[in-house]
């Protein structure tokens, strides 16, 4: 009876100790999304679910999403998040959608009826233009999410292959 | 003095927790994909291990026989493992986010850790004073690491190799870990305790 | 995604500096070959039967292997390392053991310590000691049977077919020196045999010296590393001199150490096998005095009569930690 | 004879010269060729911009594009003709490709341009010279072709060390040998007007001890120049590939390393090819363009392998037939040394400035199919970077790109020792190029990603400020209403509202709007 009430004692006083140090050595933010975040291809994509990279990264940091849900980045990205956060490497979960060679929008401009309607669809804000406007993709700004093709009524938009061959002269 | 070191170094290397003991296999699987990581938890566990050997020295001798209370052995080690764990967790959460959020659930999981718990009740089992049982958890530790640390040295290394496809992953990372095993037969012998 | 742009290299016309790795392989098979001699010459042909069962276990299982992974068997048979493995493995187990035992150390050999890890160039292990250790955890008592003196031919047979259980030659199980060198240091006996001279009662300091002459023809040709069989032998001699010193009449002389047991055999064909050895210049010397201390400390107060094997696996196993830690210094950087 | 040697470099190799070959017989002029082709691509990878156009007449010493900037330095047309096309051809680099190229077809008359203007010898200043050099066209003779102005003015820190380069350390390769040889004269005279003009306090030309000829030809004419040129010291290094590199060289001769990923003008050191200084000399004193370069036509594939005096532009299959044809039509065709050349499989490529060789060889045997590293650690022993070309090759294999940058992959400077001594006849530097590749592919995804970000997140604030400034406008809005700023719409909603409700019908959302 002695020993359960002092070691009764004993642990309510390891509580109150943990509690006294868990105050002290709070922690205030986190630099874990940011550090997913950057192996992250930011296309914006939202094919993990998440609507975005930043808030996929977000929930990768909380636990709650797993690291294979973006196929953008592809095998390569899914094992730089694996390296990150010390687990097993594997490949893209084929029902987020599949590794494609990177693209941008292009529009097709006799096609375009200027609604509009892809403009907000964009998540860098890389189509040019107003309603009653031909429209137009910046390249150099357009991340090939393709979250654009699904808003437009015409079906004006492709994709392009991006001709993202490095350029061999600058390795030497 | 000769004693106790040969407890560090029988701990360490002839009896080693994981290759001889077979201890402590979870993070030793878990915790070993990059070699920092593996020193962190290695640190980690030295710390905890160190730490709560003695504690639970401590509370055996001066609270649990004392009192009588043996029968409660393992629940008051749990506790005085789990306070210990958990204020590494915090230390750790602090000075290393990025150390914490690697070595994830395999942290707090040292706490159940059955090398931890192992080592304070054969620390106990041997009738150790608290002097011996600061270096047999300290050795015990130390060769954890030791071997946490080259295992992962060898996988980082087979992550390059040209593995079978049946045998890729957990599967040759256990067959590395047996011939290790293996290896350390070979310090079988070495101290006559 | 890479990118496959880039021209194919042209190995047609550009300069060979080099010998190739079967050539290399052949040349470790040549220079085993004074290390044999000698041992033929103290224990009989019959290393050459374990020799000979082992060269045709390995490349049946290098083959089986290769082919189950559907990868081509051919070259990867001729370039030589599997042959280089059951050498090993035959020069190492005792030369009347059953067929079994051979057998079955080069088929864990082969898969268990080369072909799981994606064969040649990816095995952490080095082959024949993976062999072997288990080989010696397993069946202690026919792994350390070495005869001695003349055996019967027919005994012979029956030994290696039908297996020790049921027929032991009468002249074996005399112990070697490195067995009395320990069983004397647990009894705290002197040992008035155990020098240098002692070695070349039961043949072991001629077989040594024969694997030290082709080993220094194979390092003269730089077909194998210096620095594993110098910093090994170097830290070999230095502990035993230490200990010499500190006590002669319980630690025996370095010249014993160098030339019993398979030290030279270690030295020249085990420790330098370049798969399984660490890899920087530095972490060579580390490697090498790391198996000559481990030799050391295992022969004395261990519990085997060698320690070469372990003592080669226990570096194997540190090797990609050490070549972690000991990276050169690249131009241009600092540190 | 290694006077003035302070240091070393690690590993390299002792190879067989061959430079017996082509450095029996003089320089010779090569001959006119019907064509002429200049590639636009420039060493930063960008195009020069075009100066003429289809059709245009250009004489010898025209622009026909680029000079806009240090790193685009201008492209001379070398022979007088006209300008047939602009057409895509391979192109003779290590990383191949194809790209336009302006097409020339020549008179046969070689008119040509007056001069660039005399520059007074004694009295330019530094930027008179740079403005020269960049003018004339001047890039790296030594096979890199970096613009030389560029790379002068690369380093914040004063250059007080002049290294001439003429260690010609590629088996095969003499043109640098007979440039001594022939024009000593001009290389010191040369070397004098740059560090005259760069104030520096030491003054080097090394040579390999494997030139004698040279050597002596550099000692004579230091002598008949006499005081002026007293300051500058001829040094013999020893003939070990890749002595020639500058990163090899530099340390030999001061005992400092280049720190990685700079140029040796960041420690004060400028390193020029014995060409780039003959060629900096003839632009000052004569005006001459940078239209022509020496040219080492060698190897046993070739009937009379020598030394050409080679136009710029000039296809190499002209220079082959001028050495007398190929020996065999079954030949390889390499663009540079053995080592650090790459195969061409069309004669039809144009010379450009940093083609010093044509290697002919007889095509001998099967490729030797590689085998698997057994990590022999030969490589190790000969890598000049002091890399661990093993663990690199392990990593790229394997694509753990990361792994392989911390074994400093673009430190490797593509030597070719490890290639030549791999025992699995493994082809390591073409698998180091490709990481390359494959990190710089990497690198640009990173960028185009942190660029997206940023807009990523300027979207997001803005959303997000456009949603805020909308609910303060509707707050406003009620409460504007509420508190009945004007009493006519007060009795007007109070209206509408008695009418509704006598009309029984709901209130229309769209008043709201």
């Amino acid at each position: 009876m002695l020993a359960i009430l002092v070691l009764s004692l004993l642990f309510a006083s390891f509580g109150w100790l943990l509690g006294l140090s868990s105050k002290h050595l709070a922690v205030q933010g986190d630099p874990l999304p940011n550090k997913i975040d950057a192996l992250l291809p930011q296309t914006q994509c939202g094919q993990c679910g998440y609507p975005g990279c930043r808030p996929y990264a977000e929930a990768i940091a909380r636990g709650e999403a797993d690291i294979d849900q973006c196929p953008p980045g592809g095998d390569a990205c899914v094992q730089a998040l694996a390296e990150l956060l010390g687990r097993e490497a594997k490949s893209v979960n084929p029902a987020f959608g599949t590794e494609k060679p990177p693209a941008v929008a292009f529009i097709d401009e006799p096609r375009c009826i200027g609604c509009a309607l892809c403009l907000p669809a964009c998540p860098v804000d890389a189509i040019l233009g107003a309603p009653k406007f031909m429209h137009t993709v910046i390249a150099s700004e357009c991340t090939g999410c393709e979250l654009c093709l699904p808003a437009c009524p015409v079906d004006c938009i492709d994709m392009k292959p991006l001709a993202a061959q490095p350029d061999p002269w600058r390795a030497s | 003095m000769k004693h106790t070191l040969l407890i560090l170094v029988s701990s360490m290397l002839v009896n080693n927790l994981v290759l001889v003991k077979f201890l402590g296999l979870c993070p030793f699987l878990g915790v070993s994909k990059r070699q920092e990581t593996a020193l962190g938890m290695g640190l980690a566990t030295t710390f905890v291990l160190t730490l709560s050997s003695v504690l639970s020295h401590v509370a055996q001798t001066y609270l649990l026989v004392p009192l009588h209370a043996e029968y409660l052995r393992t629940i008051v080690f749990i506790v005085v493992i789990a306070v210990v764990v958990q204020f590494t967790e915090q230390v750790i959460r602090k000075t290393s986010p990025l150390l914490s959020q690697v070595l994830g659930i395999y942290l707090p999981l040292i706490t159940t850790n059955c090398a931890v718990l192992g080592v304070a009740l054969l620390n106990v089992q041997a009738s150790h004073t608290i002097i011996e049982s600061f270096m047999f958890g300290f050795g015990a530790s130390l060769g954890f690491t030791l071997v946490l640390v080259l295992f992962a040295g060898i996988r980082e290394r087979l992550e390059g190799a040209d593995v079978p496809q049946p045998f890729r992953g957990s599967a040759i990372g256990l067959i590395t870990a047996g011939l290790m095993s293996v290896a350390f037969m070979g310090f079988a012998g070495l101290i006559k305790s | 995604m890479t990118p496959d742009f880039l021209p194919p290299p042209d190995s047609s016309s550009r300069l060979m500096l080099t010998t190739p790795t079967k050539t290399v392989m052949v040349s470790v098979i040549m220079a085993l070959m004074t290390g044999i001699m000698a041992q033929i010459w103290h224990g009989g042909p019959w290393v050459l039967i374990q020799c000979g069962l082992a060269a045709i276990t390995a490349l049946t299982a290098e083959a089986t292997a290769l082919i189950l992974r559907g990868r081509p068997a051919l070259p990867a048979l001729m370039d030589g390392s599997a042959m280089v493995t059951a050498f090993l493995l035959g020069l190492s187990v005792p030369c009347l053991a059953p067929w079994w035992i051979i057998t079955l150390g080069t088929l864990f050999a082969i898969l268990l310590g080369k072909q799981v890890y994606g064969g040649l160039g990816h095995n952490p292990f080095n082959p024949a000691m993976v062999g072997y250790t288990i080989l010696l955890i397993s069946f202690p008592r026919q792994m350390t049977d070495w005869p001695v003196g003349h055996i019967p031919l027919d005994a012979v047979f029956r030994a290696i077919l039908q297996g020790g259980e049921n027929f032991r030659p009468d002249a074996v199980a005399m112990a070697t020196p490195l067995d009395a060198l320990r069983t004397g240091i647990f009894m705290r006996q002197t040992l008035p045999e155990a020098s240098w001279t002692s070695a070349f009662v039961q043949g072991d300091g001629w077989i040594n010296l024969g694997y030290l002459l082709g080993g220094l023809w194979l390092v003269k040709r730089k077909l194998a590393d210096w620095r594993i069989p110098l910093s090994y032998l170097g830290a070999l001699t230095g502990f035993a001199l230490i200990f010499h010193w500190a006590d002669a009449a319980r630690y025996p002389d370095p010249g014993f150490h160098l030339l019993n047991g398979a030290t030279m055999l270690g030295a020249f064909f085990i420790a330098t096998d370049p798969v399984s050895a660490a890899t920087t210049p530095r972490g060579r010397w580390i490697y090498g005095a790391g198996i000559g201390v481990l030799v050391y400390v295992i022969r004395t107060w261990g519990g085997y009569p060698d320690g070469v094997a372990f003592a080669v696996l226990l570096m194997n196993l540190s090797a990609p930690t050490l070549d972690h830690f000991t990276r050169p210094r690249a131009y241009g950087h600092s540190r | 004879m290694s006077a003035g040697l302070v240091g070393s470099f690690p590993g390299g190799l002792v190879l067989e010269g061959h430079k017996s070959l082509s450095n029996q017989t003089p320089i010779r002029p090569a001959g006119l060729p019907a064509r002429l082709i200049f590639p636009l691509r420039q060493r930063n990878g960008e195009d020069a911009p075009l100066r003429v156009s289809v059709g245009d007449h250009v004489l010898r010493g025209s622009l026909i594009a680029g000079g806009t900037h240090l790193m685009d330095p201008p492209i001379y047309a070398s022979s007088s003709g006209q300008v047939m096309a602009f057409e895509d051809h391979d192109l003779p680099h290590p990383y191949g490709g194809s790209n336009r190229c302006v097409v020339i077809e020549t008179d046969g008359q070689d008119e040509s341009l007056p001069p660039l203007p005399l520059m007074d010898a004694e009295t330019y200043s530094p930027e008179s010279l740079l403005q020269r050099i960049h003018e004339a066209g001047i890039v790296g003779l030594g096979g890199a072709a970096f613009p030389t102005a560029a790379k002068w003015l690369k380093g914040e820190a004063a250059i007080h060390t002049l290294i001439v380069n003429g260690a010609e350390c590629e088996p095969y390769i003499t043109c640098d040998d007979l440039l001594l040889r022939e024009r000593a004269d001009e290389v010191l005279r040369g070397t004098m007007l740059l560090s005259r003009c760069l104030d520096c306090s030491t003054i080097l030309i090394a040579v390999e001890s494997d030139m004698p000829e040279a050597h002596r030809a550099l000692l004579d004419t230091k002598t008949a120049l006499g005081a002026q040129a007293a300051a500058i010291k001829i040094v013999q290094v020893p003939a070990r590939y890749p002595a020639g590199g500058e990163r090899q060289l530099i340390p030999m001769l001061t005992g400092r390393e280049v720190p990685s990923g700079t140029v040796p003008a960041a420690i004060g050191i400028l390193c020029q090819n014995v060409a780039t200084v003959a060629a900096i000399y003839r632009s000052v004193i004569w005006g001459e363009r940078l239209d022509s370069r020496i040219v080492t036509v060698t190897g046993d594939g070739v009937k009379t392998p020598q030394n050409l005096e080679v136009r710029l532009g000039t296809p190499l299959g002209f220079l082959i037939e001028q050495c007398g044809d190929y020996v065999t039509p079954d030949r390889q065709i390499k663009l540079g040394g053995p080592m650090m050349g790459h195969p061409v499989t069309r004669d039809t490529l144009p010379v450009t400035r940093s083609v010093n060789t044509i290697l002919v060889t007889t095509t001998v045997g099967p490729t030797p199919t590689p085998q698997p590293c057994i990590r022999c650690g030969a490589c190790v022993d000969v890598c000049p970077t002091r890399l661990l070309p093993q663990q690199l090759y392990w990593h790229a294999q394997a694509r753990q790109l990361q792994a392989t940058l911390d074994q400093h992959l673009f430190d490797c400077i593509e030597c070719g020792c490890c290639d030549v001594v791999c025992p699995s006849h493994i082809s390591l530097v073409h698998e180091f190029r490709q990481a390359k590749q494959t990190a710089l592919a990497r690198q640009q995804a990173n960028e185009r990603a942190a660029h997206a970000r940023q807009r990523f997140e300027a979207r997001q604030a803005r959303k997000l400020r456009e949603q805020q400034d909308r609910e303060t406008a509707a707050q406003q809005r009620k409460s504007s209403l509420s508190q009945g700023a004007s009493p006519k719409i007060q009795e007007a909603l109070e209206r509408a509202r008695q009418k509704r409700a006598s009309r029984h019908l709901p209130p229309a959302s769209e008043d709201a709007s």
